[in-house]
C-alpha cells in the first residue's frame, strides 16, 4: 500500500509529536488547563489507540472522544427491528458485521442467527443485489447503518435494485448524520472543548466546506484528518497551530482524499433516495433533531419497515436505559475508565452501554488497549 | 468510523454497470466506480488510478498531487527550528 | 454408502497398518517403541470442521492431520500414531471424500506419523456440514524436554516460525460472501518436521504453543496467564504478509487474532535464542522466522504490544470470534 | 459460547487432571503406568452420533465413554485415558450440554478411566445435529493376553454377555415417528469392567467384540471372515427380551442386526467356557450371559443360525440399515 | 406373545413335518415328480426361510415362490413418480420402509433422501395425519403401497382426513389386489402347480370365500395358513391331503384370524374410496388386468398424482426391463439361485430384478438365508 | 407380505374416533379399532380382547374358539397312527 506506507513512517511521527509539543505545551500553560480536543470520529479514536499515539501526545492535550461510531449509538429499536425481520421465515437478512453482536432488548442479532435466523455477513450493499437475484423466492432485506460516508452506497444500491426492477431487497435503514450530530453536541453548550479533529472519510462526501457552521457559528477550528498517525498528527499539529494563533477555521489536512465540496455524485443519491432532517432518538445521545433521513415515498417498496406492518414492538421492552455514565463519557466529564461500571459490569461481552458495543467505541478502545 | 482503503483500479470489468476490479496488496475485489466524479474523464482511463474504497463504491479519487503536497510539508518541518 | 466408503478409506490407507488394524476395534502398538524415545506418552485431540473443506493450499483432510501433529509437537513430543474419526454427511461427493483422505494420508506420510485406528459416520443430509473429522494422537516425550506451557520467565524471548494469520485469511476468503480475492494461502503444515530438529539442539526451550484458533494474541495471552509473566511484542517485528494485512483493512480486522496452522510460538531463553533462529531460518517451515517479543517481567499476565512509535497497547483476548466490519 | 461452553466442561471434569491438562495443548501421562500393565498400547477412536442425545437410560455422553472404553476392552486392554471432543452446534441447550457432560464424567469415573484432553468446536446452527462427541482412548494390553479378531478356533464357543438388540430397540422408539413405546432401556455400560475380571481368570479366550452398529449379526460374521471359520449360532438360545422381540415383529427387523452398547461377543476355548460363563454370570454386566453358539469349522468364514427345528438358514450382513417395514 | 408361542413349539413341527412326509411322498411316487405348491404370499417364503422350513419339508414337495410381495413388483415408473413428489419443496414425502431401497429410474427414495428430499418413515397412514395437521405449511404424501391388507387402512386414513377437512394430505396409490393377480398368473396357464397356500393377511380382509374361482373354475385347491411354522405346516399338510384325497377346495387353517366373509367394514372402505378393476403394469408380472385401483372422482384432492400435473415422466427412462429370469422364477421355471444373474450381477444392494429388491422377494430370500 | 401382529387391547383412548391403546409384549401403540367386525359389541368391550394389527390398524378379533380348536386339532393329530 504505497500511499499507506509511507504515512505511517515513525521518523515522522517523532518529529510530528515533538512540534505539537512545542506549540501546546506553552499554550496549556498559559491557559492553565489542558487543551480539549475532541476526535469526532471513531476511525481516530481508534487510530490513537492502536499505534499508542495516547502515550506520545504531551499531557497538555486532552481528548476528548465524539460521537462518531454508528454502532454504539445505534438504538435498542433498531436491533428489536432487525432481529424482528432476520426470524422471518423467507427472509435473508444482510448487515455489515458491525451491529451483529449488539444487544436489543431481546437478543442480538448474533443470537438470533444462533437461533436459527438466517443471517449473513456482507462486506457490501452490491452484494446484497446479487444474493436477491439469486434467492428469487426470499426477501432479502440489507440492514443499512452508518453515517454520510455509507448512506451513498445504500442509496446507490437501492437506486439499482429499482432500475433492474429488483423486487425482493429491501433496505432497513438507522442512518445517522454527522453535522446535524455536531450541531446538536454545540448547541447542548455541555461540552467544555477548544476545537475537533473532523472525520475524513465524512468529509470525502460532504466536503470540507460543510463544517462552516461550526467555525462560523460555535467559533470552534476543525481540521479534517486522514487515519494514518502521520495524518492525524498533522491534523492536530494544525488544530493547535489555530488555537496558539487565536484562529478559527475549517482546514483540511486529508486533501488527497477530501475536496472543498465532497463527492457530489454520492450528495444526489443521498438526496433521491433519502427524506432528510428527521429526528431521531439514540443510545447515548437522546433524541437529536434532524439527524436522521428515511426512504421517500417513491422508493416505499425497498423500505424494510413494510415487513414489520403488524409488529408491534413493545414499548416496555425498549426501555432499557443507558447508564448516565455514557452520556457524561461523550460530553468529556469522564474518561471511559473513570465509568463505575467500566471493565466491571461493562464489558465488550456485556455492554452496559453505547460505547462499549462496538469495538470503535470509546470505552471498548479503553478496554482492548489500554488494559488494567 | 467508514473504514476506508486505497485501491487501484485495474481494470474496468462491466463499462454498462461502471464496476471495476480494484486492488490493494494484492487483494483484489469488483467495486462500483459510479460515483467517482470523473471531472470529464472517461471511466476507461480509470485503470491506474488510486481510489479510497468503502463499502465496496470508490468514493473518491486520491490526489497524488495533494499527497505530494502533503508530504513536502511534512519534510520541511523541523521541531528544532522552531 | 457405508461400504462405499469403508472402500475409500482402504483403499487410500493401503500402505499403512490401517487395512489391518482396522479389522480391530483397537490398534495395538508395542510399548517398547514408545519408550524407546522417551518417558511420556502425549495425547491430544481436536476436532476439525472448516469450511470450506478445501481452501488455498489445503483442505481438512490435511488440516486434520497437522493440527493433531502439532499439538503434540508443542508438547516436545515426537508424534507417533494418529485415529481418525469421521463425521460424513449423506450425499457428500465421493470424488471430493476421497481427494481429502488422499490428502491425509499424504499429509501423514509427510510428518512421519501413522494413521493406524479409525472411524465413520455417516449422518442424514442437513445434520452435519459435509464432513467432520477428528483426530486425536499420541506420541513420546523425550525424558529431558520439559516444555510447558508456565515455564516461561522475564527475559525469554518470543520467536514465530513464519507469517501471522494467513490461514485465518486465506480461509475467510475462501469461506465468505466477502467478494475479496487474493492469491494468500493457508500455512498449514506439520510443524514437527520444524521442531524435532529444532529441540533436539535447543532442549531447553521453554515452552511452544501452535497459533491455531484465536491466532498468536490468544496463544500468547495464555502463555502469559499460565506462567504469570507480562509479554511484550514488537509492532514493528511482526512478520505479515501484504495480503494480510490488506485483507485486515479492508474488513477492519486484527491479524494477530487471525487463525495459523503451521506457525507457532516458541518461548527461547535469551542464551538459545541465537541458535533457535538460525535453525529454523534453515529450515523450510521456518524461513520467516523471527523474534517478534520478549517476556518483560512476572505479573496476573498480560500481553502488550510496542508500537513502532514507541507507544505500547495491551493486547487483550477479543470477545467472541471477529467480524468483517465498516467502522 | 464458547466462553460458557468452557465453563461449563472445566465445571464437570473438576476433579479428574482435565483442568490443567486443558491449559496444555496435549495431555503428558508418564509412561511408566503403561509398562507397570503390559507391553502393547492400544489406542481407538469412535464418534457418536445417535439421535435423540438422550434415550432410555442413558445419553450421548454416556454411550460416548463406553463405546470408546469398550473397544479398548474387547482388546483385552486395561482402558485408562480418554479424549473428547465435542462439536456442537450453536444454540443447544446449555441445560442438555451439561447434563450430558456431567454424564460423561460419572460414566469415566465408574469405568476407572480419565478423561485427559478434550476440544470443542462451535459450529453454525443448523450444520450439525445438536452435538456430536468424538472419544478416542488408549490404554494398555498385558502380555500375556492375546486376543485378536482373527484367532477363533472350531470347537470354541460364543458367549454373549446379555440379552440383544436392546439399545438399537429402545433408541429407534426414541428416535422415529412410529408411535411405539415400550419400557425397554440401553444396555449402554463400560464392559471393561466385565471383561477386566473375567480375562484375569481367562486369558486365553480368543477374541471379544462388542456387538455395536450391526449388531451382533454383522461382528459375527466378521469374526468368521477374519478367522476364517464357520460359526453356528443356537437360534432358541439367544437372549432376546420380548419387548426387543416384539418390535422387531412389528416393524420386521433382525434384533440379530439391532445395536448394541453393553453386549459382546466373546469367543472362548472349550474348556474355560463353564468358568467363563459362571465369572460373567456372577458379574453385574453379565447375568444374562449365555453360550449362543459356536465356531465348527474352518472355511472362507460365515455364521449361520440353527433353528429351534433343525433346520439352518445363513445370516449374511445386510445392505444398509434396517427399515421398518410393512411387508 | 401368548398367541404367538404356541404356533412355534417345535415338537410340534417336527410331528408336522412327519405327517407331511408320510402323505407327500407316496404321492409324489405315485405321480413320479415333486408336487408343485406355490406359496402366494412373500411372508411365506420369508417364513420357510427363516424357520429352516425349507431344509425339513420333505423333497417330495416344492415351493413355488408366488407374486406376493407388492415391494418386489412395484413399477419402476411408481418410484419415479415418488421421488418427483418428494423433491418437490413443500412436500413431506411419508412412506412405509419397504419402497425407500427400491431403485427407479434415476434413483431410489433413499438416494432422494440423502440428496435432501424430507422423507420420513411411517409404521402407520395414521400418522401422516397427525404430521399434516402439524405442518399446515406443508403437502403431506403418503406413498400407499400394499395388498388387500393394506388397502383399508388408506381408504380409511382418506376418509378421516375428508372428514376432519384435512387439505395438505395426500395419497400416492400403487396397489395391487391379489385375486386378480393369482386369476392371471392361472389363466396364462404356464405355471405347473398343484395348489396355494393362500395368504393369511389379505384373506383376513377379503375373506376365505373370496378364493372359490380358484378350486371351482381352475380346480386348485387353496389353504389359508398364518405365519407360524406351525400354522404354515397345518395349511400346507392339509392341502397335500386334499391333493392325497383328490379333492379341490378352499380351506382355512387360519381361522382364529381369518373368517369366510372377511372383514366388510375393510372392504367397504376399499369400495368407498377406490374405483376397482384397473388394469397395472406390474414389475416381473406384466400387465395385470383389473390387477389395481383408483382413488375415486370425489376424492381427486387426496390423490398424489395431482402433484405430477406437468410432470411427464420421459417414457424412455422407465423403460428398464426386467431380466426375463425373474418371470421364469415367478412362474417356477426356475429357482432364484438357479438365475445366472444371481448373487453375481444381481444383489440387494445392487438389484437387478423384481424379486431382489425387497427383503420379502423370493431371490432376496435365498440371497440371506440360503448361503452360498 | 403384510406383516400382521396380535396386540392385546388394553384401553380406549379416543372413544370417538374409534381409538385404543394396543400392547404386545410390554410394546404399547395407540391403533385405530375403526375396522373391526364388533357384532353387536361397544367398543369399550375391546378392552382385553386379542387383535391382529396392521400398520396401526386392528384388522381382525382372533378367536380364542378357533386359536383352541385349531390346537386340539394339532394335539390329535399323529403321525405313527397314521
Ligand atoms: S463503561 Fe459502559 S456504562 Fe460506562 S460509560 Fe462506557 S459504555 Fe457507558
Ligand atoms: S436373481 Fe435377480 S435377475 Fe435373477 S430372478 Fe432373481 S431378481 Fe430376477
Ligand atoms: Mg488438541
Ligand atoms: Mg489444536
Ligand atoms: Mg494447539
Ligand atoms: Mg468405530
Ligand atoms: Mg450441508
Ligand atoms: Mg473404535
Ligand atoms: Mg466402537
Ligand atoms: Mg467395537
Ligand atoms: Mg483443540
Ligand atoms: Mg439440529
Amino acid at each position: 500500500m504505497m500511499l499507506t506506507s509511507v504515512f505511517r513512517d515513525s521518523s515522522q511521527v517523532t518529529k510530528q509529536v515533538k512540534l505539537i509539543q512545542t506549540v501546546a505545551d506553552p499554550l496549556a500553560d498559559k491557559w492553565g488547563r489542558p487543551l480539549q480536543i475532541m476526535e469526532v470520529c471513531g476511525g481516530h479514536t481508534h487510530a490513537i489507540f492502536k499505534f499508542g499515539l495516547d502515550q506520545l501526545i504531551p499531557k497538555s492535550i486532552e481528548f476528548i472522544h465524539g460521537p462518531g461510531c454508528p454502532v454504539c449509538v445505534l438504538p435498542i429499536e433498531a436491533i428489536d427491528q432487525a432481529v424482528t425481520i432476520a426470524e422471518q421465515s423467507d427472509v435473508i437478512f444482510t448487515s455489515f458485521g458491525d451491529p451483529l453482536r449488539v444487544p436489543g432488548s431481546k437478543k442480538s442479532l448474533l443470537k438470533a442467527k444462533a437461533q436459527g435466523a438466517d443471517i449473513q455477513v456482507l462486506y457490501s450493499p452490491l452484494d446484497a443485489i446479487a444474493l436477491a437475484k439469486n434467492n428469487p423466492d426470499k426477501q432479502v432485506v440489507f440492514f443499512a447503518i452508518g453515517f454520510d460516508t455509507t448512506m451513498p452506497s445504500i442509496a446507490f444500491s437501492l437506486l439499482t435494485a429499482a432500475q433492474q426492477g429488483i423486487n425482493n431487497l429491501r433496505f432497513l435503514c438507522h442512518h445517522i448524520r454527522l453535522m446535524p450530530t455536531l450541531m446538536a453536541l454545540l448547541a447542548g453548550e455541555k461540552v467544555q472543548l477548544d476545537g475537533f479533529v473532523g472525520p475524513g472519510h465524512v468529509s470525502m462526501v460532504i466536503g470540507a466546506h460543510a463544517y462552516q457552521p461550526i467555525a462560523k457559528r460555535y467559533r470552534k477550528p476543525l481540521v479534517i484528518a486522514g487515519f494514518e498517525p502521520v495524518d492525524f498528527l498533522q491534523a492536530l499539529y494544525q488544530l493547535i497551530l489555530q488555537l496558539a494563533q487565536g484562529r478559527c477555521e475549517i482546514e483540511n489536512a486529508y486533501a488527497r482524499v477530501v475536496t472543498a465540496e465532497g463527492n457530489l455524485s454520492a450528495q444526489q443519491a443521498i438526496s433521491t433516495v433519502f427524506d432528510d432532517g428527521v429526528d431521531s432518538q439514540w443510545r447515548g445521545l437522546g433524541v437529536v433533531p434532524g439527524s436522521s433521513v428515511k426512504i421517500k415515498e417513491c422508493y416505499q417498496a425497498f423500505d424494510a419497515r413494510q415487513l414489520l406492518n403488524n409488529t408491534v414492538l413493545s414499548q416496555s421492552s425498549v426501555e432499557i436505559k443507558d447508564p448516565g455514565y455514557c452520556n457524561a463519557v461523550l460530553m468529556g466529564k469522564l474518561k471511559p475508565d473513570q465509568c463505575p461500571l467500566f471493565r466491571k459490569q461493562c464489558t465488550p461481552e456485556n455492554p452496559k452501554g453505547a460505547l462499549m458495543v462496538s469495538g470503535e467505541g470509546a470505552c471498548a478502545a479503553y478496554y482492548y488497549y489500554k488494559g488494567t | 468510523m467508514c473504514l476506508g482503503i486505497p485501491a487501484k483500479i485495474i481494470a474496468i470489468t462491466d463499462l454498462a454497470n461502471s464496476l471495476a476490479l480494484a486492488e490493494t496488496a494484492g487483494v483484489q475485489r469488483q467495486v462500483s466506480v459510479a460515483m467517482l466524479t470523473l471531472k470529464g474523464k472517461t471511466i476507461e482511463s480509470l485503470v491506474g488510478e488510486w481510489v479510497l474504497l468503502h463499502v465496496g463504491f470508490a468514493m473518491a479519487l486520491i490526489n497524488q498531487e495533494e499527497a505530494d503536497r502533503a508530504l513536502d510539508l511534512l519534510a520541511q518541518m523541523d521541531p528544532d527550528s522552531q | 454408502m457405508q461400504q462405499l466408503i469403508d472402500e475409500i478409506f482402504l483403499s487410500v490407507f493401503d500402505d499403512t497398518p490401517l487395512q489391518s488394524q482396522l479389522k480391530e476395534d483397537q490398534a495395538q502398538l508395542p510399548l517398547a517403541e514408545f519408550t524407546a524415545h522417551g518417558d511420556r506418552l502425549a495425547f491430544t485431540t481436536d476436532s476439525f470442521v472448516v469450511t470450506p473443506l478445501i481452501f488455498p493450499c489445503g483442505d481438512i483432510g490435511k488440516l486434520a492431520v497437522c493440527g493433531t501433529v502439532n499439538d503434540l509437537a508443542v508438547g516436545g513430543a515426537k508424534p507417533l500414531y494418529l485415529s481418525a474419526g469421521f463425521i460424513i454427511e449423506e450425499g457428500i461427493e465421493f470424488k471430493l471424500l476421497e481427494s481429502i483422505v488422499s490428502s491425509m494420508a499424504k499429509t501423514a506420510q509427510q510428518a512421519g506419523v501413522r494413521i493406524v485406528t479409525g472411524d465413520t459416520k455417516v449422518v442424514e443430509r442437513g445434520m452435519a456440514d459435509q464432513l467432520f473429522i477428528n483426530t486425536s494422537g499420541v506420541g513420546v516425550i523425550p525424558s529431558r524436554i520439559q516444555v510447558k506451557v508456565s515455564a516461561a520467565q522475564p527475559g525469554d524471548k518470543i520467536l514465530v516460525n513464519g507469517f501471522i494469520g494467513d490461514h485465518g485469511a486465506a480461509v475467510m476468503l475462501a469461506r465468505e460472501n466477502l467478494g475479496l480475492y487474493s492469491d494468500l494461502r493457508s500455512d498449514c503444515a506439520p510443524l514437527s518436521l520444524l521442531i524435532h530438529p529444532l529441540l533436539a539442539q535447543c532442549p531447553q526451550i521453554r515452552c511452544m504453543r501452535d497459533a491455531t484458533r484465536g491466532g498468536l494474541g490468544v496463544v500468547l495471552n495464555e502463555i502469559a496467564k499460565a506462567s504469570q509473566v507480562t509479554i511484550e511484542l514488537f509492532e514493528p517485528e511482526l512478520p505479515i504478509r501484504p495480503q494480510t494485512q490488506a485483507i485486515c483493512e479492508i474488513l477492519g480486522l486484527e491479524p494477530l487474532f487471525l487463525a495459523n496452522e503451521g506457525m507457532a510460538a516458541f518461548v527461547v531463553p535469551a542464551q538459545q535464542v541465537e541458535q533457535a533462529l538460525q535453525l529454523m531460518q534453515s529450515h523450510p517451515l521456518g524461513q520467516q522466522a523471527k523474534v517478534v517479543g520478549q517476556v518483560t517481567e512476572t505479573s496476573q499476565g498480560m500481553v502488550y504490544l510496542s508500537t513502532a512509535y514507541g507507544g505500547k497497547r495491551m493486547l487483550e483476548t477479543p470477545y467472541g470470534v471477529q467480524l468483517p466490519r465498516i467502522c
